[in-house]
């Protein structure tokens, strides 16, 4: 989350994590050859794991979708966003209440975008306008707000005691079982929104994005309407954490107030920076950091899993301040140095030379060296 | 000047070097800063002093010499105009009581005659105070109304140098810049 | 009648919690330009620290005194070993470190001293004083008047001292800063040092009445940010203003504004500060800053 | 292709390679899917030497506390057992028992992944704490037949043998106790004002509901007042305020949250308002909340409880307790006095679990929980007189009955009368 004040939320970070795609990817032979690999991979996986470990790629699945939400709003339009994990339990709870009422599952799935966008995109008309202050109090306000109202419309809800739904079994023919059936749900929904969103990251919208977080003013002097995107961004996001909350429901088919809690959107965007700001890879080694982390300090020691978290965390972003998703270039460049002995990992982050004033607007050029 | 040139100053970062020994600098980007009122700016000029009546003095000093900054004292410093600003960067520097003052660019982005206030400042400063100055000035003749001797730098060679007088009408400056 | 005053005065003492860790948090972002996610957790730290000395029979002045300077060292370390590498990159990164650090600590509290509540003196007797028909415990006069000297304490540091000005230099242009000789490192450390010994003196206020736990701030936190975004980043006096503005409203709307009640009364600062942003978007204190590009 | 894209495409493929294997690796052994043990055959997580059993709870966070309690009392009870040889099993096997623990931090989604780690390793999971994590991976243990029991919840649908034929609750329902309290309020003789203040869950919500149930028929018991507050509250004094007004001269307190119990004793008595207080077994420790909260002000605290508190001087001497305690700090690696009762608890559920052990025939998970709901007026250790562990009551977890206490300024006394 940057700072509260505009001005950081605008400063134009040219930390290299915020380029779209790692290297790897831009050469055309891995254009070509990569995405079909991918799928025959994903496609043979969930028959070849274990159980659990279906189970765990497919939790990795559902919070790499939030993330990839969080992303869009955050990541890429630079706006502070910490309320996606009220999205995410409000799309698990209209998934739950759809599929116990009977509906079918299709309308359940179109309702599970509808309701979190529409919401969304209500919460961005009223607060975009303000400014980053507002937008990140606001977003804070959805998931501490949000706990109690879900325990008040218990009908709804179920109260605390929380709505499960078992609704993915696996079909009678296909001879899978429940957790490859799941599995393969969350790979197919998943890698949809995972296409679309990389489209439109990659397209025009995507840069009007990148300079309404550049810039607010350069945007607008661009005729580019930071307004319009950032509600746009945040609609889409909202959007998205609603499918994250389907495919909640599709893994651990139950919910309750607790899912919504605020801890889990701070854990989201922890996620989010540690898997990489700002790139669809990093979405992914986000949603996998946000699963895993905790089933590797359970293996480690159960009582001390508080420190644990904190020191992994910590050691990544020491040695990763971009993210893993920056992993391959940071090895690329000690690599090719350390020929000359020197090779010491320099955070590949340009500093942006203030750290952000006080002030409401943007940071002024003139600060900078160059003149505006 | 014998005693800056002999000390070895590289691989120290510029500001403990600059301050501790009495260099005042006037950066290109002018460093203002933009949250603190004008006073606030000229208070953190003189943090190095410890005579506060001095720095009082100064403070008063600095606003006769640039009066524009006298009404906008209470100010922020963001709101400033360009020149306004220049000449807060200027008053800044000397508010270490600097024996060497380093100007920047000090015309840059200004329009003329604000450019012209600003040096006529600056020369009512190097004859009242005595402070030795090293300018970069891109404005030949803006240059040459302040100091005494100059070198013209042509694509970082030395291709001239000599009084300012001597200098003034030559062709050689006319081609150096316009080239050819 | 009574009711109405006696929901007013609960109102400032919860509101002198909250306000209490917005100073922290409004005294690390003057000095550095960061938002200290950590800041209730290094509190909670320097409070386990006095406890532990009190739990040796050290007197309580003396063990709140030890943890005050405690904490100013725990706080100067994180800046100049943790936080320093973070502070020039990307602000999200900042922001995660501090995450980062904050479950580190409530780890270390956990592992050292389990999760048990423990019990911390008081600073103030448990009695009460009544007056016009209302009784006020004379722990949250306490509070709210320790709170009330710290903040003019800070305003007075930010606006009247040396000191003060060279840290907001820093935070605004560290070279520049560093062009006028301010020594910028020491500066940050001081700062995050300051901060973190207000944070000790917050913990030991709120100790005795919310018992001693790891997480015992995790919850106050989100109430100082919405009191640091509500009173405006730039004024330690607008940030104790809101916190009390937030603690008052809290209890009130929560006993006369029906629809709200008791479990949607977490909503009232939040309403609040849209309210307030639509107005003054720079917060009720802050300075109004026009900036030329 | 030059040297430099060849290396990098090989650390594409080498990075591709790795994530595949942590994929497959992390999986544990590769049995097929649970739930396919043919009949008889042994049961996961059982040997002939040695039966192992799983736990998810809250280890770090919130409830952090009672969290670690629910793991030590159970790891205590069988490290000591364990070091007498283990405990002899129904089929004449003597097996050591060993207790493997995982934290959920109070996620239902971890919980579940928790239980879905274990699964295939446990013989049976238990004494988890909390309501929604134990219900994230309930319909999951149904479908694989795995025994989810004695939790600490008092949620009742874990106690109904045909919604949840794997499970069983340990802990009263919450309706029990406030139930409990409320029978000795009615048959009190004395007209009361109750005044109610009730945490938004369905741990106050249970309270207050078996309280009512209890005082349905007695028109000497009014209900004056009622409100709620949320267990992430800094501070419930402005809902004692409004109680006070309602001068009631019994207040109803279901409240779990320790510290806010200690600032509602601590701010009635500012108020000069003290009336008789109720308080849930879980949030009546004298050392840890009544003496901090400056009880002896009032006229009575009345608490219901099924199990002996270690602290209270009057169990000083018990044998039962000092065994408890002995073992908690050897085997059960919990140092310092037990602050939650939940400690009590899990201790209990070790020795409930001994007896199921020891009546079922068979190593599998059928025959255990036949031997687990069969056991009947069983008197576990550290129980209260007149209290006993009953499995065989349909609708009711283990422990169902509970006697209600009085404060007696440093433990409590049972009562069966509201004076």
């Amino acid at each position: 989350m940057a700072t509260p004040s505009t001005s950081t939320s605008s400063t134009p970070s040219t930390s290299t994590a915020s380029s779209p795609a790692s290297p790897l990817w831009q050469r055309p032979w891995a254009r070509w050859a990569g995405p079909p690999l991918i799928v025959v991979v994903l496609a043979v996986l969930p028959l070849v794991m274990t159980e659990s470990a279906n189970d765990t790629l497919a939790r990795i699945g559902v919070f790499a979708v939030a993330v990839l939400g969080l992303n869009v709003v955050m990541g890429y339009t630079g706006q502070v966003s910490l309320g996606q994990i009220f999205f995410l339990g409000l799309g698990a709870y209209v998934t739950a209440y759809g599929v116990q009422s009977g509906w079918n599952i299709v309308l359940v799935f179109v309702l599970t975008c509808l309701i979190p966008a529409v919401v969304g995109l209500l919460v961005a008309l009223a607060a975009a306008r303000l400014g980053g202050l507002a937008i990140a109090m606001v977003t804070i306000a959805l998931p501490i707000v949000g706990v109690p109202l879900a325990k008040r419309l218990s009908d709804f809800t179920g109260g605390s005691q929380g709505l499960s739904a078992r609704f993915v079994e696996a079909p009678e023919g296909s001879g899978l079982y429940d957790d490859q059936w799941q599995l393969y749900v969350v790979l197919v929904i998943g890698g949809i929104v995972f296409l679309l969103t990389s489209l439109l990251v990659r397209g025009k919208y995507g840069r009007a994005f990148a300079i309404v977080k550049g810039n607010e003013n350069v945007a607008s002097s661009m005729g580019i309407s930071p307004y319009r995107y950032k509600v746009l961004a945040f609609t889409i996001a909202s959007l998205i954490g609603g499918v994250s909350g389907f495919l909640y429901m599709v893994v651990v088919q139950y919910t309750s107030p607790e899912t919504m809690s605020f801890g889990h959107s701070i854990e989201l965007l922890v996620a989010m920076v540690i898997g990489g700001a700002g790139s669809i890879v990093g979405s992914i080694l986000g949603g996998a950091f946000y699963v895993v982390v905790p089933d590797l300090t359970n293996a480690v020691d159960p009582s001390l899993t508080a420190l644990l978290q904190g020191a992994l965390l910590l050691a990544v972003l020491f040695v990763l301040p971009g993210g893993l998703v920056s992993l391959p270039r940071v090895l690329m460049r000690r690599l090719r140095r350390s020929p000359a002995g020197r090779g010491s990992a320099a955070p590949p982050t340009t500093p942006s030379s203030t750290t952000g004033s006080g002030t409401a607007a943007e940071e002024t050029e003139t600060e900078r060296q160059g003149h505006a | 000047m014998g005693k800056f040139i002999q000390l070895v100053v590289d691989g120290l970062s510029t500001g403990s070097v600059y301050a501790a020994l009495g260099i005042a600098h006037v950066p290109e980007g002018r460093g203002t800063l933009g949250d603190l009122t004008v006073r606030e700016n000229l208070r953190v000029g003189a943090y190095l002093r410890k005579d506060a009546k001095g720095v009082d003095r100064d403070i008063d000093y600095c606003l006769d010499l640039f009066p524009n900054l006298q009404d906008r004292i209470k100010s922020n410093a963001s709101a400033l105009s360009g020149g306004e600003q220049q000449m807060l960067a200027v008053a800044r520097a000397i508010m270490s009581k600097p024996r060497l003052l380093l100007l920047d660019e000090a015309s840059l982005g200004l329009a003329p005659s604000t450019a012209k206030n600003v040096y006529d400042a600056i020369r009512r400063l190097r004859t009242e105070s005595g402070i030795s100055m090293i300018v970069v000035e891109q404005n030949a003749n803006l240059a040459f109304t302040l100091v005494d001797s100059a070198t013209v730098l042509e694509v970082g060679r030395n291709v001239l140098t000599g009084t300012s007088a001597e200098l003034k009408g030559m062709d050689e400056i006319r081609r150096a810049y316009l080239g050819g | 009648m009574g009711k109405f005053v006696q929901l007013v005065v609960d109102g400032l003492s919860t509101g002198s919690v909250y306000g209490a860790i917005a100073l922290a948090i409004v005294l690390v972002h003057q000095a550095t330009g960061l938002i200290n996610f950590a800041q209730g957790g290094m509190a909670v730290l320097a409070t386990y620290v006095a406890w532990r000395l009190t739990v040796n029979d050290v007197p309580l002045i003396f063990a709140i005194l030890v943890s005050i300077l405690f904490s100013f060292v725990v706080g100067a370390v994180v800046e100049r070993w943790l936080m320093r590498r973070f502070e020039r990159g990307d602000p999200d990164t900042a922001v995660v470190v501090t995450i980062g650090l904050l479950t580190l600590i409530t780890g270390i509290c956990g592992w050292l001293w389990t999760y048990n509540n423990q019990q911390f003196p008081s600073l103030f007797p448990l009695d009460t004083v009544s007056f016009l028909g209302v009784s006020i415990s004379i722990r949250s006069i306490g509070t709210t008047l320790v709170i009330v000297v710290a903040m003019i304490a800070l305003q007075g540091l930010f606006v009247g001292t040396k000191l003060g000005l060279a840290l907001r230099a820093v935070a605004i242009n560290p070279e520049s800063a560093a062009s006028s000789g301010l020594p910028v490192g020491r500066l940050l450390m001081v700062g995050w040092g300051l901060a973190a010994g207000l944070g000790a003196v917050a913990g030991a206020l709120v100790a005795p009445q919310l018992t001693l736990t790891p997480g015992m701030l995790d919850s106050t936190l989100v109430y100082a940010l919405a009191a640091v975004i509500l009173g405006g980043l730039t004024s330690p006096i607008g940030v104790v203003v809101a916190a009390w503005i937030i603690g008052v409203l809290e209890n009130l709307a929560a006993v006369y504004v029906p629809f709200i009640g008791f479990d949607l009364k977490v909503a009232v600062p939040f309403i609040l500060i849209f309210v307030v942003l639509i107005v003054r978007p720079q917060g009720l204190f802050g300075r109004k800053v026009v900036v030329r590009v | 292709m030059n040297m430099h894209l060849r290396s990098r495409k090989a650390l594409g493929i080498a990075v591709a390679s790795a994530l595949a294997v942590t994929m497959s690796g992390c999986g544990g052994d590769d049995t097929g899917r649970s739930g396919d043990a043919a009949e008889g055959a042994p049961s996961p997580g059982i040997t002939d030497d040695s039966v192992t059993l799983g736990i998810t709870t809250p280890l770090s966070g919130a409830t952090a506390g009672p969290g670690t309690c629910t793991v030590a009392g159970v790891t205590a009870y069988f490290g000591a057992k364990n070091a007498e040889g283990g405990v002899e099993f129904g089929d004449g096997k003597t097996r050591t028992v060993e207790i493997e623990a995982l934290d959920d931090t109070y996620d239902p989604q971890q919980a579940a992944a928790n239980y879905d780690q274990l699964k295939g390793d446990v013989f049976a999971m238990t004494a988890g704490l909390g309501t929604p994590t134990n219900r994230a991976w309930r319909d999951a243990a149904i479908a694989d037949e795995v025994p989810q029991v004695l939790i600490m919840t008092g949620d009742p649908l874990f106690s109904d043998t045909e919604e949840s034929p794997w499970q069983l609750g340990f802990v009263p329902i919450y309706q029990n106790e406030g139930e409990a309290f409320g029978e000795v309020l009615a048959t009190s003789g004395g007209d009361h004002r109750v005044a109610i203040l009730s945490q938004n869950d369905d741990f106050g919500a249970g309270y207050v509901e078996g309280f009512k149930s209890a005082i349905e028929g007695a028109d000497n018991i009014e209900i004056v007042d009622e409100l709620t507050y949320e267990a992430t509250d800094t501070s419930v004094d402005a809902q004692i305020t409004e109680l006070a007004n309602s001068d009631a001269d019994v207040f109803f307190n279901a409240m779990s949250v320790t510290p806010l119990v200690i600032s509602s004793l601590q701010k009635a008595q500012q108020l000069g308002w003290t009336p008789s207080w109720f308080l849930p077994s879980n949030t009546s420790s004298p050392t840890a909340i009544l003496e901090p909260g400056g009880a002896a002000a009032f006229p009575g605290i009345y608490s219901v409880s099924f199990s002996k508190a270690p602290q209270s001087p009057a169990f000083a001497e018990d044998p039962d307790v000092v065994e408890y305690l002995a073992a908690l700090k050897q085997y059960g690696n919990y140092p310092d006095p037990p602050a939650f009762p939940h400690c009590q608890w899990s201790w209990m559920v070790g020795a409930t679990l001994e007896q199921a052990f020891q009546n079922m025939e068979e190593p599998t998970r059928d025959s255990f929980m036949e031997a687990l709901r069969s056991i009947e007026n069983f008197e576990a250790p550290l129980m209260l007189p007149d209290t006993s562990v009953n499995t065989t009551e349909g609708g009711q977890p283990a422990v169902s009955t509970v006697v209600v206490q009085k404060y007696n300024g440093r433990g409590y006394d049972t009562v069966t009368a509201f004076e």
